[in-house]
């Protein structure tokens, strides 16, 4: 009943790109259509739904059409990115001097792209929808053609993200290969009758890096900082708010509703491979983060330090460690994207978004400047999970969820640095452009990086227009307190654990009975507080430190040394060179692989 | 049947080789033509002549028309340039 | 990165990567032996349900339509995204047409040879429209004929100049095909939800297999994607040539 | 004749990686990843295959006699779009590349490092 509505809004989003006079305002209506079907989906889903298209149905256990087969995780990511890219089309009504049209075509089709990706029951068809939206991010990156350093970073997105698509697709292949079905459901019933091969392993390698490429995890990650430093901001709001937790949520699609049953056996080595992955990029990610002065990129290595703990919950393996997750990915995303919205204010009335060019400009008593200022500080904090607000109760649950789990209890005081670490350089950013504090330094330094940018627009402004001051203050706000509904908790939880129940997958889309599991129930415990009172008390510490540079003591002083080395050696990593990412990503493939197959 | 098609699986390996060592783009356009048609006759004799005609068209026609435009655009810019170096008037040609 | 180093890292890791594959590809059925139920199925129920001979065109453009609407807006995207990113910038301006007609027009080809060209060009049309409208019944379709006629028109260019080909296909209507086509596709699959209550459901009479008007709605959606796809590849191929006529400058 | 077949597939795979692994040239570099794509068309392809069945088409054969898998040829159709698109963005990536930088060598990119 309510699927085809859906269907017909997608089509009729893509519809109204085709010809080239679909303007803001179409393409606004149509991303909010979307959004309010979405989200009455999201409402109905608590059952199972399964659309098949053309009217095929199962026959004799095998499914002939393609399903789209819904479930509230699905749905209420959908949700989440068609608010992101109503807010993001908002913002960009009045940000670009040269409107064009095709920007907002771009956006509609990488839309269509993620909402089908979310719903989709076919693993083909995820591919399809995984390259839809690729494609329109390669074109959204290299919007600004003016200058090098967009058409370097969509070069570089374009041909690592390629890569990882087609290993993607080579996994599905060898899955067909296996089972003859591509329907996730299906494939997933006829591989659960044995345990794990080599070709199931493989298969599970190959489509957890092409994913992994696409959600920025080490090693896979370099492309995620060049494309984000250099995408026009309302295309950065997506890209980081939604594409790349897109891709994990296809990587716990398909590990719980195609392979789960299967990999029974290994859950405990994949579970070691994934936190360690997720551990190592929220670390790196976090360092970097603090490392950049070129205030995008700056957040885009925040989001890769996030992305790395969303894989901690993810890779649990647990319906909990998936709630968590998916509670966390919420809040994070409208606080990421307000972050980046006032970036662009910056960019907007400043033409750079260069930390020390900007110190103390932000200073201005307009609205715009503070609503800009209150979005580093309160974003700062949020990210820092400042209880109760922001992603305290996204970070609790993750807590919670790696409690009963033996042997990983420490992961948590990573975590705890890795979040004081990219908050603290948020923060930092927050005090040197609004509050003039610190000092400024030259461009070329041994530890910051620059990185040229053109601004967006031809001229500075001494104001900022009204769409571009609402849509980051409403995210702001939704980020800080969405955590604080209970009954969204709630139905996270019922929703993880709706996505974790295989069978019941099974037997929604290709007929039968299941029962259902029970909703996980982490309740936030004192050492919660204590956890974000260290993250908090952690950020704001650095920022302060960062910003006074006080007089160092000797052995401080040492550390100074040895990280300052670790730094620039990390720095030289990312070279920008795109022959490198690639020997990174198949040494990364090999080596967790290589993990893989001999645990 | 099944010679033809080891026959055209090793020609396809070494053509892969190929198009990957041919360093020079003008040339590799012309190459990866060929290693197109020899991927659209292994097509043919893997029975699928659906694929084999969307292979022959997409990667003998529209694959290398693009390359050789965007070469062209490149090698004229680089001679636009050197004609403008060259011409006291700075107008191209 | 040292180009030496990276060598190095990529010749060990795709050594692992090979293994990997080779482990993987073991699990595979023998080359020859496979047999998925999904393809039985389909080959079993094709002729008899859709009333359309070429199962790789049925599966394409009705059992797994979706798949091909997503394919088509790839292409469509690629196309707004080449608009994008080779759009005119501030600092380029075209050169004056007319010299540029003369300019690319291809010096060494002769008068015989451009005629010869431009007499091949009926027969291409004729050939993608036979393509495109037996894509149900023999190998081929929306796709292979699109690029086709996408080709005729690129002979017009080799034969009669780039001024020719930009007066036979004018901008806009080309575009206007282009969108028209994908639309066009989607548009069809709604008209499976008012007919028939599915999204994509063939909808109409299936006719006699074999014939040229059967199979439903399979003709129309290999006729949309035709539009789409002859309009697509002029337009990236015009943008391209757009550039080779761009100077910068100075 | 698996080993051979298969083989292949995961062979152009590596090789096409190598070439853009060690591509001096954008344009190049976009070649080689065809190479790699059209390692998925001949694994798609080879896995589809059945001795001795022909084509699925059945206007020549009686419906429902030995065919190869009509599925994966349809995939594989997705597929090649799909290379034609990026192949496409790409080349104009290059271009303007180009045009910015004066080189098409990834090596001597170097606005976006560290």
């Amino acid at each position: 009943m309510i699927l085809p509505l859906l269907c017909a809004a997608v089509l009729a989003a893509v519809n109204q790109l085709a010809p080239r006079w679909a303007t803001d305002a179409m393409g606004l209506a149509c991303a909010l259509a979307v959004l309010v079907l979405c989200a009455v989906l999201a409402a109905h889903a608590s059952h199972r739904l399964v659309y098949w298209f053309g009217g095929f149905h199962v026959r004799h256990g095998v499914a002939v059409g393609i399903a789209f087969s819904v479930d509230r995780i699905g749905a209420g990511m959908a949700t989440l990115v068609a608010l992101m890219v109503s807010a993001a089309l908002l913002y960009s009504v009045r940000y670009f001097d040269e409107v064009g049209s095709l920007f907002g075509a771009l956006m509609l089709v990488f839309l269509a792209g993620m909402v089908g990706f979310c719903l989709t029951g076919d693993l083909f068809d995820l591919f399809v929808f995984f390259e839809v939206m690729s494609v329109a991010g390669y074109a959204l990156v290299g919007y600004k053609i003016e200058e090098a350093g967009p058409l370097q970073g969509a070069i570089n997105f374009a041909i690592t993200n390629s890569v990882g698509s087609f290993a993607m697709l080579t996994g599905i292949a060898l899955l067909y290969g296996r089972t003859g079905a591509l329907n996730m459901a299906q494939i997933g019933a006829a591989l659960a009758t044995h345990p794990a091969d080599g070709l199931v392993t493989v298969a599970l390698l190959l489509i957890m890096v092409g994913l992994l490429v696409k959600a920025a995890i080490v090693p896979w990650h370099f492309w995620l900082a060049d494309a984000h430093a250099v995408a026009p901001v309302p295309a950065c709001v997506l890209f980081s708010g939604v594409m790349v937790e897109l891709a994990l949520y296809g990587l716990a699609r398909v590990y719980w509703s195609v392979l789960s049953a299967s990999l029974a056996a290994h859950t405990a080595d994949l579970r070691a491979v994934l936190i360690a992955l997720g551990l190592l990029t929220a670390l790196i990610g976090a360092v970097m983060c603090c490392a950049q002065r070129h205030i995008k990129r700056l957040l885009a290595f925040s989001t890769i330090s996030h992305s790395g703990m969303f894989l901690v919950g993810l890779g649990l393996l647990t319906p909990a460690g998936l709630a968590a997750s998916g509670e966390y990915v919420i809040e994070h995303a409208m606080l990421k994207g307000a972050l980046f919205m006032a970036a662009g204010i910056l960019l907007h009335r400043f033409r750079t978004v260069d930390e020390h060019e900007l110190r103390g400009r932000g200073r201005g008593g307009d609205p715009g400047l503070r609503v800009a200022a209150a979005v580093f500080v309160l974003g700062g904090l949020g990210l820092a999970a400042l209880p109760p607000l922001g992603v305290f109760f996204g970070k609790s649950a993750l807590d919670g969820a790696l409690t009963p789990v033996p042997g990983y209890g420490w992961v948590v005081g990573v975590l705890v640095v890795g979040s004081a670490l990219s908050a603290g350089a948020i923060l930092r950013v927050a005090g040197r452009v609004f509050g003039g504090w610190g000092e400024r330094v030259p461009r070329h330094h041994e530890v910051l990086s620059a990185v040229s940018e053109l601004p967006e627009t031809l001229s500075p402004h001494d104001r900022t227009p009204a769409v571009m001051v609402a849509p980051p203050l409403i995210l702001l706000i939704g980020g800080l307190v969405v955590g604080l509904f209970s009954g969204l908790r709630a139905a996270i939880a019922a929703a993880a654990a709706q996505m974790a129940d295989r069978a019941s997958y099974v037997a929604a889309v290709l007929g039968g009975h299941a029962h259902a599991i029970p909703a996980p129930h982490t309740p936030v415990v004192t050492l919660d507080f204590l956890l974000a009172a260290a993250t908090v008390l952690g950020a704001v510490a650095l920022a302060v430190w960062a910003l006074a540079a006080p007089a160092v003591w000797w052995p401080l002083e040492r550390v100074q040394g040895v990280a300052t080395a670790g730094i620039v050696v990390l720095r030289r990593l990312h070279s920008g060179c795109v022959n490198d990412y690639i020997a990174w990503l198949v040494a990364g493939l090999a080596v967790a692989g290589a993990a893989l197959a001999l645990a | 049947m099944r010679e033809l098609q080891a026959a055209l699986f090793a020609l396809l390996a070494l053509g892969g080789l190929a198009v990957v060592l041919t360093r020079d783009p003008l040339r590799q356009a012309l190459v990866v033509g060929v290693y197109g048609l020899l991927l659209a006759l292994l097509f043919f004799a893997l029975q699928a002549p659906d694929v084999a005609l969307s292979q022959i068209v997409v990667c003998t026609v529209a694959v290398p028309v693009m390359i050789l435009l965007a070469l062209a655009k490149i090698h004229g810019g680089e001679h636009d340039e050197e004609d403008r170096k060259s011409s006291p008037e700075g107008e191209p040609r | 990165m040292s180009e030496r180093a990276r060598l190095g890292l990529f010749l060990g890791a795709a050594t692992g990567m090979a293994v990997l594959l080779a482990w993987g590809m073991a699990g595979l059925p023998a080359f020859g032996a496979f047999h998925g139920a999904y393809a039985l199925l389909i080959d079993h129920v094709v002729v008899a349900q859709r009333h359309a001979t070429d199962a790789v065109t049925a599966v394409n453009f009705d059992y797994r339509g979706l798949d091909t609407l997503g394919e088509e807006f790839i292409l469509f995207t690629s196309v707004v995204g080449l608009a994008v990113l080779l759009r005119e910038q501030r600092s380029e301006r075209e050169r004056p047409p007319a010299r540029a007609g003369e300019e690319h027009r291809f010096q060494g080809a002769s008068c015989a040879l451009r005629t010869l060209t431009l007499l091949l060009v009926g027969p291409l049309v004729v050939l993608a429209l036979y393509v495109d409208s037996h894509g149900a019944l023999t190998p081929g379709g929306g796709f292979q004929g699109g690029v086709l006629g996408a080709a005729a028109l690129l002979l017009v260019f080799l034969g009669g100049g780039y001024l020719t080909m930009r007066r036979l296909s004018p901008h806009r209507l080309v575009e206007l095909a282009e969108a028209g086509g994908a639309a066009g596709y989607g548009l069809i699959g709604v008209g499976g939800i008012v007919f028939a209550g599915a999204f994509l459901k063939n909808f109409l009479g299936y006719g006699t297999a074999g014939e040229l008007i059967s199979a439903g709605t399979i003709p129309l959606l290999s006729m949309a994607v035709a539009a789409e796809v002859s309009g697509a590849f002029v337009l990236l191929w015009s943008e391209f040539l757009d550039q080779a006529l761009i100077v910068r400058r100075g | 004749m698996s080993a051979l077949a298969y083989g292949t597939a995961g062979w152009l795979f590596l090789v096409g990686l190598y070439g853009i692994v060690t591509s001096r040239n954008l344009i190049h570099m976009v070649i080689c990843l065809t190479v790699v794509q059209s390692s998925t068309y001949v694994l798609l392809l080879s896995i589809g295959y059945r001795s001795g069945a022909a084509a699925p088409v059945f206007a020549d054969i009686p419906p429902g006699s030995r065919a190869v898998d009509p599925i994966v040829q349809a995939l594989t159709l997705t597929d090649v779009v799909v290379e034609a698109t990026v192949v496409a963005l790409m080349l104009a990536l290059a271009v303007q590349a180009h045009k910015r930088f004066g080189t098409l060598d990834p090596n001597e990119l170097t606005p976006l490092r560290g």
